[in-house]
């Protein structure tokens, strides 16, 4: 009871965050205020025992997109102009269907309820059958890897497929070259000694986070994923502060593409060694004698190719936005 | 290993590992030769999967080894074939006949991201069609969505961007609503594979949520599939996308999302919700309908001749949901048959469209005057694809429209009228391909235009014949497309016996 | 408390409706893209409050405990999928509208529109 | 000769034009593969003849892309004479066509030439098709394939016609034509056509009477009011054009398909049964006789002959709806005769323009002291034309008028007295001015005879109408067999 009244609390915040997000003028404000919306839709996540979106939704929606969204600011202007005209028909359709779909709620299954039929059916196989087929204890990343592996091959193509629009578009890559690289105004903050020091502290505990979450996907919430956002954002933080010249010569722009594409051809390997080895297309119980060992050996090499490609893509597309004059 | 067992999978994974490799090459050259080889090797696996169904019937494939509905599984039917074949025959064709414009359009540094973002375009689509998942489709059409997006960003025209803005925005939101629909079924049944769902919504017809989810998954597709008035952004892509780009997805994307409708709407609702197939009807017919009459009509005032044939594509995908709105037997013949032909002969056109604007640089029909008197073959290939659009027998577009005429015949009491209103916008796309016929075979080159430019190169003009004539063919012999379409029509309709 | 226990559904029908909304309504590029943001987060809302089960916990198996509640995996990993579309969608979006600021000099729809028709 | 080399015969003209198309640049070598075309279609056409006549229907079906719809080809007595008359008109307009091009230096001869073969192909195709969906096919064919013809001038006067013309056809083909057959394969399961019909039993009484409507203003080319305003329009075409047009394939094409239909779809003897298809022969009538009055009126030479047209394409539709056996005879010849006849005053039309350039009436005045043989020509068209012995018209006309006796038709028997009496008023009075009348004032009359090629194309196609009088057992014969099963 008490969670549910905690949650209804978040879920109203949510709304008021939303319903501001919307009407704020200055954009800089909004792309904040998102920041904090996705926070609470984690937060919400979390009660609702869903800990890998939880983590993924403060990763990505609260860390990756404000910065992409910062970093288009950057580009454009900040403020939102006024003056359009609203006719009546949008708000009255908008809100007829919202309370048709209140109206339709009533017809649906309640919060949490376990005979609701989307807990009968596949579901409660996952649980019963993980420990057994697989063996890894997070049967999220068991359904993400293995069972649903051809939905994750999927995702890793679309993060890549958004790397080369972004390169594409606004250079990077093999592209246009980065026009701020010629410069040498780009110093950081690394004039700043408060900052500097605390990221020195902070960059290193962030990325070997980021390599744990990478590598104890099994066990706990985590993966490729979630591993490369939080890579990319400690990444990021280094180039606030050292400047970005210095963290593209760390990790050039030609590095950052094999990533975005190894990675995904990868997890494609993987996915033909299954055949090659006599199985269907992204099965892991044929990569080994025994098939629980070939399910973990692939789901490992999988989430490197996701981690790999998630890194290499993000960071490629934070470039991308940050060489644009 | 025999890789025949794998088509399904491979059919997907081929052009989607290439992709990778695309875009760590240099030159746009190889970028698009291997491009090219991608493509046609789909092309190849498409027929060969074609072959497959045909002789065995419904090939399924369970990805990873699990079976559903536990595991992903692919399952490609007469349908799903017929819908492979338009998708890598005319990312082939595009890309074999683009290349001089695409050249133009894209410079070299960008083009393996460009080809890359194709492959993986045609290969989101390949998988929409061969996937057996509900939420496998979501993920294959934003993989395909978004490499569309890329592809039709990389036009010349500055809007080009203002138009892929706005089918960036339509089509998240439509692929939302999809998501939503799935959500709300999967609320209901707890699965997401189309043929588990099929048998588990029979315990649960009729609840609100699955009717919303009706609701939810026909409006997002058809708000991808642009079936009128949702087509708002298909004409300025279309228009503005480069024109290779053009060729290839208006022959096929949209199909794809009707493929995903009729597969939804027949076999997952169809069999169980009560009156489901006179609310569709209801719904969609009069839609389809407007589509037809005023797309048409809009056409005939379109000063590009791109925007005119995108017009016309808004109309016919109205032929193709009026055929599905029907709910027959003879009308989803018709719906299937359409989208094979109608990808034939708009890609044809298309096609043409791009070798006029390769050698006058112009889109807009007062500065393609005399086109016809300068490039004979190109012309008159135009001309023959015109008519398979018109519907003129001996070509491929009088085969679907026949059927849909039959089937329309057999509403009882709005037999005529419908038969009225399918001719009437025939009638007008005579007109508007024939304001164009005219001008390019008769009218004045415009002042100071360059007039000295003759027909494209032979291997472009060998390949818009290759096109062309495929209309005649398909018009004669049109066993392979109806015998496909059959095939469909059984699985779709299979859940009502 | 069975009210209670519909609250999360109602509130992504608000929240998508918010979002379809401001898309509709907002000229601004950025704020479309915000907006698109809003919507799609509605619906991971909704997936993952058809998780949930009643005293459940993540389903996270612990080594040593019996007779656990999971969660449902399953909208878990749909989700997971649909933030990566998202955020995908998001960067692609935005490059997007870098790129219209840069040809047309402003990244309101309307003034944009108004280029195009005068062109 | 089997039934497999029938697409021979839609072969060979389209043959000619791929080998037009490759020899454009020597103009020499093109016309050589034109008349040699002509010549090869023409033998070949005629060396059936004795086998139809003999009671073969051969029959050859290229494909089948739906059930019951087949793009086939037969030979049966009606489509062997319109095949006969087509080819061996080809022979001469291409005779024709050569000397009038040469002579007026028309412009892009070689599309000329080329769409000139494929109109022929398709009429060949009208001719041999076994059924209303290859026919279809075809008609448009030959819709599209004059249209260039017509356009030949390319400027926007010529564009305007042309579009006029073109509209009129496919908009009738598309919007009549084609709902109407596809009602007849929606209520048969099939459109071949079979003696005797296929609609009798199929199709409820007063629905006839619309559908025969559909068919008969969906088939435009047969010009019946008012549908007929393409053909005046497409007058803005070079003579030889006009002479394919309204002597050698498209309106004869019309008012063949509408025979064909009438006689093969609905079957006479159900026709005649129903009250409901009664309206067509007055719509034949209105049309003879309106038209005849148009022409009285007209005072250019191609447009009177455009409105002449009309008015004996209606005989045509008005024999067949007469509905007797004797009439449909007469139908039949009445196709063969008006060609020869209104093909040799179009020829003469054109020599007059080609060696006088003189296109409106009071122009012709004493031209026939300087062009002799081309007037002594247009005189026995315009006499055929009447229906005078002894030329080919008064062999149809003298059948239509005996159908009318049989059926009792004192409408059909009133209308061609009439019309009779109005031709005459309109063709004697050039005839006469042209021989008798002193010269026009203001005129150019310092000209002589048209070119050899002009002369001889015209001077065949004279003689050929007399001869027909003389000689018509053949065609008697063959077309006889279309009602053997009919009582006299």
């Amino acid at each position: 009871m008490t969670t549910l009244l905690i949650g209804a609390f978040l879920l109203s915040l949510l709304v008021i965050t939303a319903v501001a997000i919307v009407r704020a003028t200055d954009l800089f404000s909004a792309v904040m205020l998102s920041g904090i919306f996705s926070l609470l839709m984690a937060l919400n996540f979390f009660l609702l025992d869903a800990a890998d979106v939880a983590l993924t939704e403060a990763a990505v929606g609260a860390g990756v997109a404000t910065v992409l969204l910062l970093a288009g600011l950057r580009l454009t202007p900040p403020t939102e102009a006024r003056g359009r005209s609203l006719r009546v028909l949008t708000p009255a359709v908008i809100a007829a269907v919202a309370l048709l779909m209140i109206y339709a709620s009533f017809g649906q299954p309640s919060l949490g309820d376990p005979q609701a039929p989307a807990q009968q059916h596949v579901a409660p196989w996952y649980i019963e059958k993980t420990p057994e087929l697989v063996d890894i204890p997070n049967i999220v990343t068991a359904v993400l890897a293995s069972y649903r592996g051809f939905d994750t091959l999927g995702e890793v193509f679309v993060v890549l497929t958004a790397g080369i629009g972004v390169m594409f578009l606004l250079g990077g890559g093999r592209g246009k070259p980065f026009s701020r690289l010629d410069s040498n105004v780009e110093e950081g903050l690394s004039r700043h000694l408060i900052p500097k020091v605390m990221a020195r502290l902070l960059v290193p505990f962030i990325l070997l986070f980021a390599l744990f979450i990478q590598f104890h996907g099994e066990y706990s919430p985590g993966g490729g994923f979630q591993a490369g956002a939080i890579f990319v954002a400690g990444i990021i933080l280094f180039s606030l502060v050292r400047g970005e010249r210095l963290t593209l010569a760390v990790i050039p722009p030609r590095v950052l593409l094999w990533m975005s594409a190894g990675g995904a051809l990868l997890y494609g390997a993987v996915g033909l060694a299954g055949i090659a080895m006599g199985g269907n297309f992204l099965d892991y119980s044929v990569l080994a004698d025994d098939p629980i060992t070939g399910q973990h050996i692939g789901i490992i090499v999988i989430e490197l190719g996701v981690g790999l490609t998630v890194t290499g893509v993000l960071l490629s597309i934070f470039h991308a936005f940050a060489a644009r004059d | 290993m025999n890789l025949a067992d794998h088509l399904p999978a491979l059919q997907v994974a081929v052009p989607l590992l290439t992709a990778p490799l695309v875009i760590l090459l240099r030159a746009g050259f190889l970028a698009w030769l291997t491009a090219l080889v991608a493509s046609l090797a789909s092309l190849g696996l498409a027929i060969l999967l074609t072959v497959a169904v045909l002789e065995t019937g419904t090939q399924e494939y369970y990805v990873g080894g699990w079976e559903p509905p536990y595991g992903i599984a692919l399952s490609v039917d007469g349908l799903s074939a017929l819908v492979l074949l338009l998708i890598t025959g005319a990312s082939s064709l595009a890309l074999a006949g683009g290349r001089q414009s695409l050249r133009l359009d894209i410079d070299n540094r960008r083009a393996p991201m460009f080809y890359g973002a194709w492959l993986i375009a045609m290969a989101g689509l390949c998988g929409i069609a061969v996937t057996g998942d509900a939420f496998n489709v979501f993920v294959f059409m934003e993989i395909s969505s978004l490499a569309t997006y890329i592809l039709i960003a990389a036009g010349r025209d500055r809007r080009a961007l203002s138009a892929v803005f706005k089918y960036l925005i339509i089509g998240t939101i439509g692929a939302t609503f999809y998501l939503i629909g799935v959500g709300f079924i999967y609320m209901m049944t707890g699965t997401l594979n189309f043929a588990d769902m099929a048998l588990r919504l029979d315990d649960v017809i009729e609840t609100r949520p699955v009717i919303i989810a009706a609701g939810f998954i026909t409006i997002g597709l058809a708000l991808k599939a642009a079936i009128f008035p949702l087509h708002i952004w298909l004409p300025r892509a279309y228009t503005y996308a480069p024109n290779a780009v053009t060729v290839f997805i208006a022959a096929c994307s949209t199909k794809v999302a009707i493929y995903v409708l009729l597969r939804f709407n027949f076999t997952v609702f169809h069999g169980n919700l009560l009156g489901h197939s006179d609310l569709f009807s209801v719904f969609i017919i009069p839609l389809a309908l407007s589509g037809i009459l005023l797309a048409s009509a809009i056409a005939i005032y379109q000063g590009n001749v791109k925007k005119m044939l995108a017009f016309s594509s808004v109309a016919q995908i109205g032929y193709i949901a009026l055929a599905a709105g029907l709910a027959s037997q003879a009308g989803l013949m018709a719906a299937l048959l359409h989208m094979f032909n109608h990808a034939l002969a708009k890609g044809t056109l298309f096609l043409c469209v791009l070798a006029f604007i390769l050698t006058s640089r112009s889109a807009i029909i007062t500065d393609l005057h005399g086109i016809g008197r300068r490039m004979p073959w190109t012309m008159a290939a135009f001309v023959l694809a015109g008519l398979s659009l018109i519907g003129v027998p001996g070509t491929a577009g009088f085969i679907s429209k026949w059927y849909l005429i039959v089937a329309v015949m057999e509403v009882p009491g709005w037999g005529v009228p419908l038969v009225m209103a399918i001719i009437a916008s025939s009638l007008m796309a005579v007109v508007y391909l024939w304001k164009f016929i005219e001008a390019a075979y008769y009218g004045e080159p415009p002042p100071g235009g360059d007039t000295a430019a003759l027909e494209v190169t032979l291997p472009l003009r060998a390949l818009i014949w290759v096109a062309a004539l495929s209309n005649v063919y398909f018009g004669l012999f049109p066993q392979l497309p109806l015998a496909l379409a059959q095939s469909g029509t059984g699985t779709l309709l299979g859940g009502l016996n | 408390m069975k009210l209670l226990g519909l609250f999360n559904y109602w509130v992504f029908a608000v929240l998508l409706m918010i979002g379809l909304f401001a898309l509709i309504s907002r000229q601004n590029l950025i704020k479309k893209i915000m907006a698109l943001a809003i919507f799609q987060s509605a619906v991971f809302l909704f997936f993952i409050t058809m998780s949930k089960i009643e005293n459940g916990t993540a389903p996270i198996i612990q080594a040593g405990v019996d007779n656990q509640i999971f969660s449902n995996p399953l909208p878990q990993v749909l989700i997971l999928t649909a933030i990566v579309v998202g955020i995908s969608t998001t960067a692609l979006g935005l490059a997007i509208a870098v790129r219209l600021y840069e040809e047309y000099g402003t990244i309101e729809d309307n003034e944009i529109l108004a280029l195009d028709r005068s062109a | 000769m089997g039934a497999n080399s029938l697409p021979i015969i839609l072969l060979v003209p389209l043959l000619g034009a791929i080998g037009i198309a490759l020899t454009g640049r020597w103009p020499n070598v093109r016309e050589t593969i034109s008349l040699v075309t002509a010549l090869a279609l023409a033998v070949l056409v005629f060396s059936w003849f004795p086998e139809v006549l003999d009671g073969a229907r051969p029959r050859f079906t290229l494909s089948e892309p739906l059930p019951g719809l087949s793009l086939a080809l037969s030979l049966e007595p009606l489509g062997m004479m319109f095949a006969c008359i087509a080819s061996f008109l080809w022979i001469i307009n291409t005779i024709y066509s050569i000397g009038y091009m040469r002579s007026n230096n028309e412009k892009h001869q070689t599309r000329f030439y080329i769409c000139f073969a494929l109109a022929i192909a398709a009429a060949m195709g009208i001719a041999l098709s076994d059924n209303l969906f290859t026919l279809f096919l075809f008609y448009e064919i030959l819709t599209l394939s004059t249209y260039p013809l017509v356009a030949h001038k390319g400027d926007p006067k010529t564009i305007a016609s042309a579009r006029v013309y073109l509209g009129i056809l496919i908009g009738t083909s598309i919007g009549l034509l084609l709902p109407a057959i596809i009602w007849t394969y929606v209520a048969t399961g099939t459109t071949t056509f079979t003696l005797g019909g296929i609609i009798q039993g199929n199709v409820p009484g007063p629905a006839v009477g619309l559908l025969l409507g559909l068919f008969v203003f969906g088939i435009g080319k047969a010009a019946v009011m008012p549908v007929h305003r393409w053909l005046p329009a497409a007058m803005v075409a070079p003579t030889p054009v006009s002479a394919l047009l309204h002597a050698v394939a498209v309106v004869k094409a019309g008012v063949f398909c509408v025979t064909k239909i009438i006689i093969y779809i609905f079957g006479v003897d159900f026709l005649f049964s129903q009250p409901s298809a009664q309206w067509l022969q007055y719509i034949a009538a209105f049309t003879i006789i309106s038209a005849s009055i148009v022409a009285l009126y007209q005072t250019n030479l191609k447009r009177m002959l455009a409105y002449s047209t009309i008015a004996q394409l209606s005989y045509v539709i008005m024999a067949t709806v007469i509905l007797k056996p004797l009439a449909e005879i007469g139908a039949a010849v009445h196709i063969a005769a008006h060609a020869f006849g209104k093909i040799t005053l179009f020829f003469a039309a054109g020599a007059i323009y080609t060696a006088a350039h003189k296109t409106e009436l009071w122009q012709l005045a004493g031209i026939g002291r300087r062009m002799p043989i081309t007037m002594a020509a247009f005189t026995i068209g315009a006499l055929s034309m009447i229906g005078v012995p002894p030329t080919a018209g008064f062999v149809s006309k003298w059948f239509i008028l005996a159908g009318a006796f049989q059926a009792e038709n004192y409408l059909a028997i009133f209308t061609i007295i009439a019309s009779t009496a109005l031709n005459a008023m309109y063709f004697l009075p050039i005839v006469y001015f042209a021989w008798l009348a002193p010269d026009a004032p203001d005129v150019d009359m310092n000209h002589g005879e048209a070119p050899a090629a002009i002369l001889l194309a015209l001077g065949v196609t004279a003689t050929l109408t007399i001869v027909f009088f003389f000689f018509n057992q053949p065609l008697l014969d063959l077309e006889g067999q279309l009602v053997q099963s009919l009582p006299l």
